[in-house]
């Protein structure tokens, strides 16, 4: 055994290393990491205000002035796309932040105290899996009013059963192996053992299926937006820049090409983004 | 396998009574009297209250939800508050247009699907491999409407290929038997309705298809390539099989059953995700039924639309779960 | 006791790609199987056993694997450069094989019976009637009862060892003239393992079929193999008639696991271990490959690489310096425990 | 023969009848929403009427493009004296589309069956003063004189009497199929009118077709008529460029040009008799001081919204009526797009500072607001300018009603179309106190205002009537309840050979006589 | 020497199968089917049998991983099976378990220093620095190097893994560790290291083992007294030297004659036993083994047949009968 020669690589950075190699995923990453930037930084680079009305520049088509045109109230759509992934990584990341938290803990506890509590959550789960999901968040909606920050409300309850049955079933598997039993010839305490044990060992397939949720969820706040149920005036939210639009599709099609790109785009990278986590993290394709 | 089958539904009872529960709470949480939506704009306040008594709306809920339950029980949906109409018979058609739509669209997304995620599994690495799953991506990343906006735009406007909405040209209009257009135009043999039915059906459904196909695909891939890693391909491959029937046969078959599960989801999706499809495209389907429903809290049409489709989704799944027990006899559910 | 090889494998190399770079797995082994023999192949984990067996029936992964150098002689005819619907004739019908795993080598979803028919139309002109009868007289042949209800049955109906004769009855549906059995009885239990290993004895007695047993198990090969190839990390380091080879062991590396069987027979006080570990596949080392575990290393073997030397007593070839030196000298190093 | 290029490419055979060679005689219209009901009195839905207006007909009829009183089924009417008896001269010879005569009897089966029902069952009747039961009835009864005279004798006069008379919701309906179809007649119509049900396919499409037995020679031109529902107004011009329809409603502002520019299609704009307006609640605060409200007028920039979002097409209001209507005060000046004296106004009310408030803006697209989100868009932004913050805000069309009824709104868009084309639909409906609790969403309430409005119902000199309501525009001017936003001009798009087509103020019209060219 | 450490009577543990409509119960598996014996203070008891036969469950019952159906087990005079939660969890300090897969029972995401100092934390014992120290002295004792602690399980081969999970079951240094299949999955050339690991260690820290295994040379190897299951059922139990020189149960004969030595001399005596081993869930009545007993009588058909000491050879065989 030559001791020097074997280097210490932590397991993260062995998993950015194959992360790294899938290419589409670094793509992915950097299409992510690219809109978050804009996020932050919209204000000071966005060239126009998002909400300034200026009547006389209407509907204009895309010009060196306006990169992406301007809409029905001659607000710069360029400046509003950018704003507009404020918006969407917003509801994106805290309706799945929102989602993870109530499912993962629903099902840890479903998981791993099983019996009834297991059987109640889960049909609960069921029952929710059963509604089709948008008409779900249209009725939450319907009962909030609709509003932004409805809108990521209602996204969130409709993927908490998603990460409750993930979480649930990998509670049930990692309960089953070895090291689980191990740690309980060690003597150790329930909470113990959930805490440090099966819950580290439950997350990461949570952590791909967020990436992914957040795609999903982006697409999904654009719908509610586009049926008028979701973020409201002046927000420059996408879908519902869509909606606003929708109207001009042969006169003016510029204003939902470029906020339904932006989705698109948005949505592509952390598809891809979830995609290369899941090959590094899932612990299944591991080994 | 029958008792299987009979316990499974016999299981769901409680699945299906969670649910009415859940939409009538739901419901009745939904601020906004129906009374005031038949009444319009120009209602009284005494006119709202009267028509509120009327409807029954001013029992306490769990009363309203027994008379549901009880009506449901003798397989009465109710009627409508807006249209008076039996929702029993009501629904029907619009079930069937989405069924239509929902079928082909399902369709189009499992054949094409299925053998993107096969093609690509079988020559990984392979330029097709790429092509398929970037456009996969693509595909799952894309907000159906405005891919239909885009469809049309681009299909029907600019190239004038394709009808832009509804099921039919209603000049010449097709007799409903089934109300399913393609098996009701081939019933009475004409093949020009056929031809109109399926140009209307072409944009709708590749719209819907687009994401299932999409996820179906990469699922079947990822299961594929997983299946032909396994020990009985190696058997099957040493025993001199071709590759096509070691994929198509042998690796297929396994691949399949969480594909299955990939279908049945996606099929219940699709039955309500199809609101957004049906509004862009005209077509008179469950979604957009409901929707309107919704905005216009006809609670009985709300209540019986989700539930329809949820047991629909539901039942979707239990054949889904039987399909298991035929494709992979392990699965001995009846022990 | 000269048999003709029907199977002759030259300086075979099969690589696979890792990142960018390709590791060998197999590195240059050569061996003949003669007709009608049982050839024994035994190494640790990793040392290229399977893929000398997947390679042969060219069934290489690929990618990730290459077959980067070598030929495969079957019955004198170059495999090498022959076309997928060649192998397909070969595979099966000429070379059959059996894996390791009796659980998972049978298509969970088929009847026993379906995959036994498959393996026989595909390669002869039975009808189906004709089939099932031949499908039959195979079960029973590897011993099973009630042939005719298993092949209704699914393999999640039958026990390991039953499987295991399933894959073995289908490998034999074609009378191949060779067997390859990659561990056949590893995820086995003692007794039926040792019904197994009869089973194979007695079927090779029967239909003269050639066998190439593969095991880490030396028992299993003291059993029923007349030769035996020893891998270590992708080479060959020692081959030849078992009784040598088990008796009178040359290469420090088979001296050492013999040692390190605990033994039925006696009880020794210690075990010998071989220290340190087989080097991972890709790590390029200068000299013998097992110079860092062995025990009678010196200064050469962390130089050079060693040839496989031939002996001049019948066929029997070790990998090792010492071999050379030993030819005149009784200079042994007595293994140290 | 270009009738149809439905499914691109390849053309489709004729569908004409056999008989008309190649001239087009189905006409498609596309709207985008399904009626509830086509049975016209239990609903107050515009979109019902537009079928139910071809298939019933009224005993009395508005004019082709105004709501002047016109014979219908009834060729003459008498009005006594103290306007308490009106006598119906029928048409003679007139046949229900289920072969039953139309008579006195079926005029009295019809108001007996409207007088003596409910709310839910028919909504409609309050332009009666209310049901049988109710007090504010005004019909004491109906009754047959002989086979071709009907008399109506009121309680007390009602000055719009004639003009209700004439609403698409008291279309007369055969009896004979009331009785046999029960409740179901709502999915089986049959009138008199010039078409005949055929087919309802609900959320898709509503076929009629010519009435053969029509009482008027030689109408209606068309054979065939089908309203398609087509939800999204792009997707309905889409379909109309290709064909698909020969008539669209709802057409958008901004797509006028498009269809300007396309030599095979029309626009049509339908007379102007509605009032789309910012409510202003009178009993929230800051809004219940007068001087806010006023300010508020002066902040709106009703010529922004009306270029960008009514094509430059609709009438910027200053009453709460059009001035088609009579008695329309065209002598008020109105408050002028001002910010300097919007915040002067402010500043005397103590507000300089501004201050924030929701402002509701409708979920729905109506003909007096098409694009309402976007109007609350531009008025947010107007406020904005004078330092009130307002949050737009909505829900649900349901809800929103409900809401304003209830007065839970501050600043809210709302907007209303004349039934009849008098102003008692207008200034009483939605201004008076009486109507706090229904239409009078802003419970504005002054007392000499409504002694003005009172008087004017019975009034049946239309002279003195229109003073009358000159003077309440007058009181409403000052107190500013709402700010009267605009009178839309409402388009539709048809196809060029569409011909005869004329748009009613009211939002529905027969089309007797649109044929193709 | 002779001191009694633990003491085994009438263990048994029957898992239920449900199924059927609200999962009621079907049958049940006999696991475990009445087995006792005792494990004297610093020897080791090795159990072998075939795969199902119940090692596992026996060695799992014996820590309370899982609870028995019927039987006592008494540990140093305090009984096991009715301890309470926290007096179990003091006991389990005492008694350690090594496992048969080294790549499971590692968790993955700790490193290996989290991983050997945590039995130390859950029972409380030293501060950081004597913690962390203890685990480097550890890794030594095992064979790894103290720059070892910082890496992840996957970072080492199986052999290592191995050692780690000895070294963790050595951390509270326990007075009894059962080590179910430890070298199972290894080698035989990193086998015989383990094994001598063991062997070593047991010496240096005075424990007590109790080994399973399914490879009879294995358990000869490191047990001083052995005992044979077949379907949950203890049906031999010697000393080593005594079992394999003498073995006395039909069963115990049947399998050592099919183990396969590696000398092309031994001659085998053919002794081998048809058919598989029946199904736990429906074990043929009376002796377990008559189905493929080449000695059968009619007696083993009914009747369980007792355990007979032959001078301290237990075996239950009706052979043995009077
Ligand atoms: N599909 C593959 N991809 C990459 N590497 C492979 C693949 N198959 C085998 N190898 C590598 O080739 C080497 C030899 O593997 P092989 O399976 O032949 O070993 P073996 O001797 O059969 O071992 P075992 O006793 O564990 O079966 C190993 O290092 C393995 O990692
Ligand atoms: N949790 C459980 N539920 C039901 N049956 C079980 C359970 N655990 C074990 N069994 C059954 O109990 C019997 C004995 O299992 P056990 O794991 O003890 O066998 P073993 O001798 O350790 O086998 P192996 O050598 O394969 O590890 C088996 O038939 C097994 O299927
Ligand atoms: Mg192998
Ligand atoms: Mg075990």
């Amino acid at each position: 055994m030559t001791p020097i020669q074997e280097k210490l690589t932590p397991p993260w950075k062995e998993a950015w290393q194959s992360f790294y190699k899938n290419k589409l995923a670094v793509i992915g990453l950097g299409i992510v990491i690219f809109f978050i930037v804009i996020a932050l930084v919209s204000p000071w680079i966005a060239p126009y205000s998002f909400k300034d009305q200026i009547m006389a520049e209407r509907m204009q088509a895309p010009s060196s002035k306006h990169w992406f045109g301007t809409d029905d109230f001659g607000r710069d759509i360029f400046s509003r796309v950018l704003y507009g992934a404020r918006i969407s990584l917003w509801v994106g990341f805290f309706s799945v932040l929102g989602s993870v938290v109530v499912g993962t803990t629903l099902g840890i506890v479903a998981g791993y105290y099983g019996r009834f509590v297991d059987t109640l959550i889960s049909r609960i789960f069921d029952i929710m899996l059963a509604f089709p999901s948008i008409l779900l968040a249209i009725a939450v909606v319907a009962i909030l009013g609709p509003s932004l920050q409805n809108a990521l409300i209602a996204i969130a309850v409709i993927n908490i059963p998603n990460f409750g049955r993930l979480v649930r079933s990998r509670v049930l598997s990692v309960k089953q192996e070895e090291y689980i039993m191990a740690a309980k010839a060690v003597g150790m305490l329930d909470a113990r053992i959930l805490l440090r044990h099966i819950l580290p060992n439950s997350i990461s397939p949570v952590i791909v299926q967020a990436t992914l949720a957040i795609a999903t969820a982006i697409i999904e706040a654009a719908a509610l937006g586009f049926l008028g149920l979701g973020a409201t005036a002046p927000t420059p939210e996408w879908g519902k820049m869509l909606a606003d639009s929708k109207n001009y599709i042969t006169n003016a099609p510029w204003t939902l090409f470029f906020p339904g790109m932006a989705i698109m785009l948005t949505v592509l990278g952390f598809n891809l983004m979830g995609d290369g986590l899941r090959d590094v993290l899932d612990p299944k394709m591991k080994q | 396998m029958l008792t299987y089958t009979a316990r499974r539904i016999f299981s769901l009872i409680p699945v299906l009574l969670g649910m009415t529960l859940i939409v009538f709470a739901i419901i009745h949480a939904i601020p906004g009297n129906p009374a005031q939506v038949i009444l319009g704009q120009r209602a009284t306040e005494q006119a709202i209250a009267e028509v509120t008594k009327q409807l029954g709306l001013d029992k306490p809920w769990y009363i309203q939800y027994f008379d549901y339950l009880n009506n449901l029980i003798h397989g009465d949906l109710g009627n409508s508050l807006r249209t008076r109409g039996p929702i029993n018979e009501e629904i029907w058609p619009y079930l069937t247009a989405t069924a239509e739509l929902t079928i082909v669209a399902m369709f189009i997304a499992i054949v094409i699907g299925v053998n993107a995620g096969i093609i690509s599994a079988w020559f990984s690495k392979s330029w097709f491999d790429y092509v398929a799953m970037v456009l996969a991506l693509i595909g799952v990343s894309m907000p159906i409407f405005w891919l239909g906006l885009m469809e049309q735009w681009v299909f029907s406007i600019e190239l004038n290929w394709l009808p832009t909405t509804g099921r039919e040209n209603v000049r010449d209009p097709i007799t409903a038997i089934t109300n399913f257009y393609l098996i009701d135009t081939l019933l009475q043999g004409r093949m020009d309705h056929f031809i109109t039915a399926v140009k209307h059906l072409v944009m709708p459904s590749a719209a819907l298809a687009t994401i299932p196909m999409a996820i179906i695909a990469r699922m079947t891939r990822a299961t594929m390539l997983e299946v032909m890693k396994s020990d009985y391909i190696r058997t099957a491959r040493a025993k001199g099989l071709r590759m096509f029937w070691v994929v198509y046969k042998h690796s297929l078959k396994n691949a399949i059953i969480p594909v299955l599960t990939v279908i049945g989801l996606q099929t219940g999706l699709l039955l309500g995700g199809a609101i957004l499809t049906e509004t862009i495209f005209s077509w008179p389907g469950i979604g957009r039924y409901l929707y309107d429903a919704i905005t216009f809290r006809d609670y009985p049409v709300i209540q019986s639309g989700i539930l329809i489709i949820a047991a629909i989704f539901v039942l979707i799944n239990l054949i889904v779960d039987l399909l298991y027990v035929l494709v992979d006899p392990r699965i001995k559910y009846s022990k | 006791m000269s048999k003709e090889p029907i199977l002759q494998i030259k300086d075979l190399k099969v690589s696979f790609q890792s990142g960018k770079k390709f590791i060998p797995a197999v590195d240059g082994i050569s061996f003949d199987l003669k007709n009608g023999e049982i050839l024994g192949i035994v190494g640790e984990s990793g040392s290229g056993k399977s893929v000398t067996s997947l390679a042969t029936m060219g069934l290489i992964p690929s990618p990730p694997g290459k077959i980067e150098n070598g030929e495969i002689f079957f019955e004198g005819k170059d495999l090498k450069n022959i076309s997928e619907k060649e192998w397909r004739k070969i595979r099966g019908n000429q070379i059959s094989m059996i894996f390791q795993e009796p659980m998972t080598s049978l298509n969970p979803l088929f009847t026993i019976g379906n995959q036994l028919l498959e393996a026989i139309r595909l390669h002869t002109d039975l009808t189906k009637a004709q089939s099932i009868v031949r499908s039959i007289e195979l079960l029973k042949l590897v011993g099973i009862p009630r042939a005719e209800g298993i092949l209704k049955e699914h393999p999640h109906q039958l026990s390991g060892g039953m499987r295991q004769r399933v894959m073995i009855a289908m490998a034999m549906a074609c009378n191949p003239k060779v067997l390859i059995a990659d561990e056949p009885t590893t995820a086995l239990d003692v007794t039926i393992q040792a019904q197994i290993l009869a089973l194979m004895k007695d079927l090779n007695k029967k239909t003269n079929t050639s066998i190439i047993l593969i095991t880490h198990d030396l028992g299993v090969v003291a059993e029923i193999c007349e030769r035996v190839i020893v891998m270590y990390s992708g080479q060959i380091v020692e081959q030849g008639d078992v009784r040598k080879i088990l008796k009178d062991p040359q290469h420090p590396y088979t001296k050492g696991l013999l040692k390190s069987v605990p033994d039925l027979r006696g009880k020794k006080d210690r075990l010998y271990s071989i220290p340190g570990t087989v080097p991972s596949p890709g790590t390029t080392l200068k000299g013998c490959r097992f110079a860092a575990r062995c025990a009678e290393v010196f200064g050469k073997c962390r130089e050079e690489s060693p040839e496989l030397f031939k002996t001049e007593k019948d066929g029997h070839e070790v990998r090792c310096f010492l071999h050379t030196l030993n030819e005149r000298s009784d200079k042994h190093v007595g293994v140290t425990s | 023969s270009n009738n149809s290029k439905e499914t691109g490419g390849k053309k489709e055979t004729p569908t004409t009848s056999s008989e008309g060679g190649s001239k087009k005689d189905t006409l498609v219209y596309g709207r985008g929403g399904d009626s509830t009901s086509l049975d016209p009195i239990t609903t107050t839905e515009g979109e019902a009427y537009k079928v139910t207006i071809n298939i019933y007909e009224t005993l009395l009829n508005y004019g082709d493009q105004d709501t002047t009183i016109n014979p219908g089924l009834a060729e003459k009417v008498d009005v006594s004296d103290d306007k308490l008896k009106y006598t119906f001269h029928l048409r003679k010879g007139v046949k229900f589309h289920d072969g039953t005569d139309f008579n006195a009897d079926a005029v009295v089966y019809n108001f007996n069956r409207w007088m003596n029902g409910n709310d839910e069952q028919f909504p409609y009747y309050s332009m009666f003063g209310g049901y049988k039961k109710d007090e504010g009835h005004v019909i004491k009864e109906v009754k047959a004189v002989d086979e071709n005279t009907v008399e109506f004798d009121l309680k007390r006069p009602q000055a719009p009497f004639l003009k209700n008379i004439a609403m698409s919701a008291f279309g007369i309906a055969s009896p004979a199929a009331i009785e046999k179809y029960g409740d179901d007649f709502r999915n089986n119509p049959v009138g008199t009118g010039p078409f005949k049900f055929v087919e309802w396919k609900q959320n898709d499409k509503i076929v009629l077709e010519k009435n053969p037995d029509y009482w008027q020679q030689g109408l209606p031109k068309l054979n065939k008529l089908i309203f398609r529902v087509i939800p999204e107004n792009a997707a309905r011009l889409n379909a109309l460029a290709k064909g698909e329809i020969d008539v669209m409603d709802g057409l958008n502002n901004s797509d006028e040009d498009t269809v300007k520019n396309n030599p095979d299609l029309q626009v049509i704009e339908r007379p102007s008799n509605n009032i789309g307006y910012i409510g202003l609640n009178t009993t929230k605060k800051p809004l219940d001081n007068k001087l806010v409200r006023q300010a508020i007028n002066h902040a709106v920039d009703k010529k922004t919204i009306i270029d960008a979002f009514y094509g430059g097409k609709a009438l910027p209001a200053k009453n709460p009526m059009p001035p088609s209507i009579e008695g329309y005060n065209d002598a008020i000046e109105e408050y002028t797009y001002d910010l300097e004296k919007a915040k002067a106004l402010l500043k005397e009310a103590g507000l300089e500072k501004g201050f924030e408030i929701d402002l509701w803006a409708m979920p729905v697209a109506r003909p007096y607001m098409p694009e309402a989100q976007k109007v609350a868009e531009v008025i947010q932004e107007s406020l904005s300018k004078v330092g009130i913050k307002a949050n737009i805000q909505s829900v649900d069309w349901a809800t929103y009603l409900e809401k304003a009824r209830k007065g839970e709104f501050g600043i809210f868009m709302l907007g209303w179309t004349g039934d009849n084309g008098d102003p008692d639909n207008f200034i009483y409906t939605l201004l008076d106190k009486d109507s706090i609790g229904s239409n009078n969403y802003a419970q504005y309430s002054n007392d000499e205002l409504h002694n003005i409005l009172i008087e004017a119902q019975t009034e049946t000199d239309q002279t003195k009537r229109n003073d009358l309501y000159k003077k309440a525009q007058e009181i409403i001017h000052e107190d500013a309840p709402w700010v009267p936003l605009v009178h839309s001009t409402p388009l539709l798009a048809a196809a060029k050979d569409v011909q005869n087509y004329l748009p009613h103020p009211t939002g529905s019209e027969s089309l007797l006589k649109v044929e193709f060219k | 020497m002779s001191e009694l450490l633990l003491e085994v009577n009438g263990l048994k543990k029957y898992f239920p199968i449900t199924g059927g409509f609200l999962g009621r119960k079907q049958g049940e598996v006999k696991a475990v089917d009445d087995v006792s014996f005792f494990v004297k203070k610093g020897e080791t008891l090795g159990i072998v049998g075939e795969s199902g036969c119940g090692k596992s469950t026996t060695g799992r019952l014996l820590m309370r991983l899982i609870e028995a159906s019927d039987g006592k087990i008494v540990f140093e005079d305090k009984e096991i099976t009715s301890m309470s939660k926290s007096e179990l969890r003091k006991t389990r300090r005492d008694i350690q378990m090594v496992f048969q897969d080294p790549y499971a029972s590692l968790n993955p995401r700790h490193s290996i220093e989290q991983i050997l100092e945590e039995p130390l934390i859950v029972h409380g014992i030293g501060t950081r620095e004597e913690r962390r120290k203890q685990v480097k002295d550890m890794l030594e004792v095992v064979g790894l190097s103290s720059y070892h602690a910082k890496r992840y399980p996957h970072q080492f081969s199986g052999g290592q893994r191995q050692r780690i999970g000895i070294a963790k079951a050595l951390m509270t240094k326990p007075k009894l560790i059962i080590a179910d299949e430890p070298v199972s999955a290894l080698d035989v050339s990193i086998q015989a290291q383990v094994l001598n690991l063991m062997k070593d260690i047991q010496k240096e820290f005075q424990l007590t083992y109790i080994f399973i295994a399914h490879d009879l040379g294995v358990v000869r190897h490191i047990s001083d007294r052995v005992g044979v299951m077949y379907l949950g059922r203890l049906i031999e139990l010697a000393e080593s030297e005594e079992l394999y020189e003498n073995p006395k149960h039909p069963y115990t004969k049947a399998l050592l004659s099919a183990v396969p030595v590696p000398d092309p001399d031994i001659k085998k005596k053919t002794f081998l036993i048809e058919g598989e081993l029946p199904s736990p869930a429906n074990p043929p009545s009376g002796c377990a083994f008559h189905t493929r007993c080449v000695e059968c009588m009619n007696i083993c058909k009914s009747t369980r047949p007792e355990e007979h000491n032959l001078n301290g050879h237990y075996v239950a065989c009706h052979l043995f009968n009077g």
